[in-house]
């Protein structure tokens, strides 16, 4: 059974299918890396997974349920995070809060009115331990706004790991990033690999075939490709519309 | 019910549905391509008519009256652009919902100052104060045949302006996408200025026109300010077919629930329960509508942002 | 915040200084409707108010007097506000000033509470007319019926077969159009209650058209009236479906701001112009003179709540802590611009009502002129409900 | 240090309804709990507009509510002060379920009005009801609760006594857990709903919340005035306690405390002075928006 199963999903903007007919399988373990030109629907892919768009067809399994119709939220719960392509943060909260916040999210009901949530030093410590393993534990209470922007990314990935995910959906981390903290933020992803099952939806071709160990290409919405990096490297299909004149892989 | 009976009151709701048009054009077109709420609209209106009255007094010409009342609340309006609307474009809704809430109160004062507590008077032209037989056996007041015309001529004014000229596809550019339209090089603030001065003057006309059928006072505004609200939430913000559709319907809604609901409702209740509960109906109608339209169609009914 | 420590002890030093300073005046509350659409009507009767008190040296019944003034925006809330503000605050003598029935029977409760008399120059809702009656409450107009009961007998006697009734949905709605109904005896088309405040009236008017009644009788205060005859007018029914008045909308007012479309109307007032006795010939001729208008009834009726204060306060000696005697006194009734004016036990007055009808003179001007006299001694419909003696 | 303004400051109220009597300011009494009254509908409407971030512009509709269950349970005879309680913050905060479910489905200036449209709605039906006032509102007798007779200085201290409860509930609300994620929502509501939170039901749960105490802030109006007025529905009710909270501070825990106190006391004394006070009013609302737009709690937390 995969971890997660897109049967025939579909995304319609009045006429136009920004996501058409799209199958596509994710194991557990795996790195799995969705590729293509712009405009291709990756965001909105991600978009109909984390929840965020209801698709207008087809079918979405996770860990083998339907989660087709499940709330975002609830599919937080179930074990979806997702990070935004499009930095997506608590800009006037520390790191600390930001992070906090993220742990309180699955750390038991938020429904609760009285007691000081700044007693409950288990979000500390397990927010402490989420900026440690994105390298920010260094700037703990620094405000988010004056974080650079590599260190922005980094959080943004640390509010996903927060919700201790199955399936962590990266949405061009590498987006915007210089070469060093191309270099940071591919050694993190590579860690995180140990531990987590992946989607990553990136741009950036080499951080594409270092990490990925399976590679789905999309093209007008639909996957035109899957299989292992040598696979699509060799694929004519993945040449022709999308690769094209570039003659291969950067 | 006789069909003279519905037909007047037909009448009776175009006429109100096109000067609340009058108003909501204005403020629909702010509020799509500004992104800002202008309670202080309504005082624009007001503004509108009490310089009609005056000048009326002066010049002793309705139809000169109007047109020195439109010009001057468009320069009213221009130089409010100018000086306080301009610093809350960047603001949230909030601060421009309060700052424009405090405008109304200053400009009340400032027009109790000028002009007294105490309304004043507009009467109709001699000339339009007399009924129409406009069919067999129906008469109707020729003042209000006169505003249904003057607003179908504004109307279809409007609709060549956007339509048809330069500054109509900036506006329209604008309304759909600000960002476009300003990498386009669309000179957006001297037209913001221009576009309240237009939306000032359409409040001048309907203010001159229904000053002699309503009255003259402070906080005129203000009711009517809410009803061309809930005319553009229902049209959708920022499209001028909307803000007609949207006027149209609640004129008519208004007219028809204060008509013939207690009519209807005579039927199943004492006759004094329906003249209560018919007015009181009525008004609640077209907030009803409006959230019911909201319900379903949450931009409204001609959504000008895509 | 420490500036609010200060405002505080401020605002309470400032209270203390009042409450020590009370030299013996006549404190009166004027608390009417100054602006916005029932305006005319508040500014008349205040300046009849002050126009009697100009004729009294600024003295009432020899006290010096202090008349504090607010302005109730016709608003039920507003003037809870001012009213609490001169009782508590202020600690007034008289209240006075009230044009609208609404606002008098919101306030009322808290005027009476605190022994303190209220002299209606205006609102007069049967409230207090009948059960509710209260010792603490004189009204030197009318009962809110009586306009519209001799309006009724007048169309009754015209032997109309049928008449069409408006008002706002308001007490003083409801008490005008059962005071015509208690002495019109022919059949009621419909009564049609509309928003209070309302100024388009283009739904009844079609409604009227589509009745075809044989009459019209609207009770519409303020800038309704004005706005509902001109409209009226304006659709061509004045000249198709008669339309009667009580007085106060058929007034100089109400004339000024409609024109020639009124000539002709009848409507019934318990004050005329014309009324032949020398306090209303000063009062009028002084009037015009002083606002360069012509006085309406509301304005009467103010300038007659200052000569009863005047009369009762000479009558205990300038001793106000008497309010038995002062109450007795008030009752006994005074001189007025109606000539000797008596009260029933609840307050209220028991006078002649007359027919005017607005014509125009052969110089151009329109005015509301006497023509007959309707009732004569007529007292309220509900005075034998009342317990007081 | 920190303690001693508070503890004056709640000394001072204590104590003032003895002073006032023996100076006769009865009437400055009466200002204290109309102020504290609104205080209290000030901070429910912080609670949702300045922590939720949700602009409604129809509270009047649950501080209205209030004052009318009042008065029509009175009138229809029942008479236990702790009962009407009940129901009225029941009704409230039942109206603002209804409200709430429906409206926070929509953004940003379709939430603004529909709130609106709903507040319209509660005041034409509750002003049609002849039997019940209509647009000249409904006398609100004083209940009896038992323990003590309800007169002007027992609901000065009731108001003062609730005022301090709700403040307190606010001030744990805020800083306990659901206050953190509510803040979250009006900080980046995307993101809030990416890690999981289920944003419409914290700003549901908190609008109920708010409508309750508006509600019960209704409820002391009425016992204050002893008069239901439909003024209280009207939608410049909602703007003037819009005006009070962004007077005061918005998301400001004492934002609200702060403006009504303010408003009330600036409208008091340019009252006055002049019948001209709304420009008063007008102007310096106009520049606190302009020019101070954390309010004056914000000015104050800059000052020291």
């Amino acid at each position: 059974m995969s971890l997660l199963e897109l049967l025939g999903l579909s995304k319609q903007f009045g006429g136009l299918a920004a996501v058409n007919n799209c199958n596509l399988r994710i194991e557990a373990g795996e790195i799995h890396a969705l590729i293509g030109p712009n405009g291709a629907g990756k965001t909105t892919l991600i978009n109909l997974i984390a929840g965020t768009l209801p698709p207008s067809r087809g079918q979405l399994r996770f860990q083998g349920e339907n989660i087709t119709h499940l709330p975002a939220h609830q599919r937080v719960h179930r074990g979806l995070a997702r990070t935004f392509q499009i930095t997506n943060l608590f800009k006037n909260y520390t790191v600390r809060t930001n992070l906090e916040l993220a742990v309180q999210a699955r750390a038991g009901s938020s429904f609760r009115f009285w007691q000081p949530v700044a007693q409950e030093k288990h979000l500390t410590e397990a927010a402490l331990a989420v900026a440690e393993q994105v390298g920010l534990a260094g700037r703990f209470e620094r405000v988010v706004g004056q974080l650079s922007h590599g260190e922005q990314r980094q959080l943004e990935v640390g509010l996903a790991l927060a919700s201790r995910p199955k399936l962590l959906l990266l949405d061009e981390p590498m987006a915007g990033l210089g070469a060093e903290e191309s270099e940071r933020m591919v050694a993190l992803i590579a860690q995180l690999a140990q531990h987590h099952t992946i989607l990553l939806v990136e741009h950036d071709m080499g951080a594409v075939f270092r990490l990925a160990r399976r590679i789905s290409v999309l093209v007008y919405g639909q996957v035109i490709a899957s299989g292992s990096p040598a696979e699509i490297r060799a694929n004519p299909e993945v040449h022709k519309a999308y690769l094209g004149d570039e003659g291969g892989a950067e | 019910m006789p069909p003279s009976l519905f037909i007047e009151q037909v009448l009776n709701g175009f006429q109100f549905g096109l000067m609340l048009f009058l108003l909501a054009a204005g403020l629909t077109l702010v509020l799509g391509i500004m992104d800002t709420i202008n309670l202080a609209h309504g005082s624009l209106y007001m503004i509108g008519a009490y310089l009609t009255a005056t000048l009326v007094g002066v010049t002793g010409s309705f139809w000169l009256a109007v047109l020195g009342a439109v010009l001057g609340t468009a320069l009213i309006g221009m130089l409010l652009e100018l000086s306080v609307l301009r610093q809350l474009y960047r603001r949230d809704h909030l601060s421009q919902v309060l700052a424009t809430f405090a405008l109304i109160l200053i400009i009340n004062e400032v027009v109790r100052m000028i002009w007294g507590s105490q309304p004043l008077l507009l009467s109709t032209p001699e000339a339009l104060s007399g009924p129409v037989e406009i069919l067999p056996g129906l008469y109707y007041p020729a003042f209000r045949l006169v505003i249904i015309g003057v607003g179908l001529l504004v109307a279809l004014l409007l609709f060549w302006l956007v339509n048809r000229t330069r500054v109509g596809m900036w506006l329209r550019a604008g309304a759909s996408n600000r960002e476009m339209a300003q990498a386009m090089g669309v000179p957006i603030k001297p037209l913001f200025t221009l576009l309240f001065g237009v939306g000032a003057g359409l409040c001048a006309i309907a203010g001159a026109f229904l000053g002699p059928i309503l009255a003259v006072q402070i906080g005129m505004g203000e009711s009517i300010l809410i009803l061309a609200f809930v005319v553009i939430v229902i049209g959708g913000i920022g499209s001028i077919k909307g803000a007609l559709v949207g006027a149209l319907l609640v004129g008519l809604v208004d007219t028809a629930g204060r008509a013939f609901l207690p009519l209807l409702l005579s039927r199943v209740a004492s006759p004094e329960v329906a003249s209560n509960l018919g007015p009181a109906l009525a008004s609640i109608l077209i907030y009803l509508l409006m959230a019911v339209v909201l319900f379903f169609r949450p931009q409204g009914l001609f959504p000008a942002r895509t | 915040m420490k500036k609010l420590v200060w405002l505080m002890v401020f605002l309470g030093l400032m209270g203390f200084s009042l409450a020590l300073a009370q030299p013996r005046t006549v404190k009166v509350g004027f608390v009417s409707t100054l602006s916005g659409g029932g305006a005319a009507l508040g500014i008349d009767v205040r300046d009849g108010f002050n126009l009697a008190l100009r004729h009294l040296n600024n003295q009432l019944g020899g006290l010096p007097v202090e008349v504090i003034v607010a302005d109730d925006q016709q608003n039920p809330d507003v003037a809870r506000q001012a009213v609490d503000r001169m009782l508590k605050r202020d600690r007034v003598d008289f209240l006075t000033g009230i044009i609208f029935s609404n606002i008098l029977l919101a306030v009322g409760d808290a005027i009476f509470e605190e022994k303190v008399f209220y002299i209606s120059p205006n609102a007069g809702p049967s409230e207090y007319a009948g059960e509710q009656c209260n010792p603490y409450f004189v009204n030197v107009a009318w009962q809110n019926d009586n306009l519209h009961e001799a309006m009724g007998q007048y169309v009754q006697t015209r032997r109309f077969e049928n008449v069409f009734l408006l008002a706002p949905n308001y007490p003083a709605g409801r008490d005008a159009l059962t005071g015509f109904k208690r002495y019109f005896k022919g059949r009621v088309v419909a009564e049609v209650y509309h928003r209070l405040n309302q100024l388009d009236f283009s739904a009844e008017i079609a409604q009227i058209r589509a009745a075809r009644p044989k009459a019209v009788y609207a009770f519409e205060p303020g800038a309704m009236g004005v706005n509902f005859i001109k409209q009226y007018a304006e659709a061509g029914l004045l000249r198709e479906i008669p339309l009667f008045l009580p007085g106060f909308s058929a007034d100089a007012d109400v004339i000024r701001a409609v024109g020639r479309g009124m000539v002709g109307i009848y409507n019934s007032s318990q004050w005329t112009l014309e009324l032949n006795n020398p306090i209303n010939q000063r009062f009028v001729e002084d009037f015009r003179k002083t606002y360069n208008r012509t006085p309406t009834l509301y304005a009467s009726q103010g300038y007659d709540a200052a000569l009863l204060l005047d009369a009762a306060i000479k009558a205990v000696g300038g001793d106000l802590s008497k309010k038995d005697e002062l109450r007795k006194a008030m009752l006994a009734g005074f001189n007025s611009t109606r000539g000797p004016l008596r009260f029933s036990p609840n307050g209220y007055p028991i006078q002649n009502y007359y027919l005017r009808q607005v014509i125009q003179q052969p110089g151009g001007e329109i005015v509301n002129r006497q023509v007959g006299t309707i009732f004569t001694n007529h007292r309220d419909a509900y005075v034998d409900r009342c317990k007081l003696r | 240090m920190r303690w001693i303004f508070p503890t004056v400051l709640l000394g001072l109220l204590l104590a003032f309804p003895p002073i006032a009597a023996a100076m006769g300011l009865e009437f400055y009494q009466g200002l204290l709990t109309k102020i504290m009254i609104f205080a209290l509908a000030a901070s429910s409407l912080n609670l949702i507009l300045g922590y939720g971030g949700m602009v409604s512009f129809g509270h009047a509709a649950y501080f209205g509510l209030g004052a009318y269950t009042v008065a029509i349970l009175m009138r229809e005879g029942v008479t236990s002060g702790w009962v009407i309680w009940a129901v009225a913050v029941g009704l409230s905060a039942l109206l603002a379920l209804l409200i709430g479910a429906i409206s926070l489905r929509t953004r940003g200036i379709y939430f603004i009005m529909i709130t609106l449209a709903f507040a319209q709605m509660i005041y034409y039906l509750v002003v049609s009801f002849k039997q019940y006032g209509g647009e000249d509102g409904l006398r609100a007798r004083r209940p009896e609760f038992g323990l003590f007779e309800l007169n002007d200085t027992t609901l000065y201290y009731l108001t003062l006594g609730v005022l301090l409860a709700a403040l307190y509930l606010l001030y744990r609300l805020v800083h306990s857990r659901f206050g953190r994620v509510l803040q979250a929502i009006r900080e980046n509501e995307a993101r809030a709903l990416a890690l999981g939170y289920p944003v419409f039901h914290f700003q549901l749960v908190a609008f109920v919340l708010a409508g309750a105490l508006a509600g019960l802030a209704g409820v002391l109006m009425a016992h204050y005035t002893q008069y239901a007025s439909p003024n209280l529905l009207a939608w410049q009710q909602s703007g003037h306690l819009m005006m009070m909270v962004i007077l005061g501070g918005v998301g400001q825990f004492w934002g609200g405390v702060l403006g009504a106190l303010v408003l009330s006391l600036v409208e008091e004394i340019l009252q006055d002075l002049t019948i001209h006070w709304q420009l008063g009013v007008g102007l310096i609302l106009l520049f606190i928006v302009l020019f101070a737009p954390k309010g004056l709690a914000g000015l104050m937390r800059r000052g020291s």
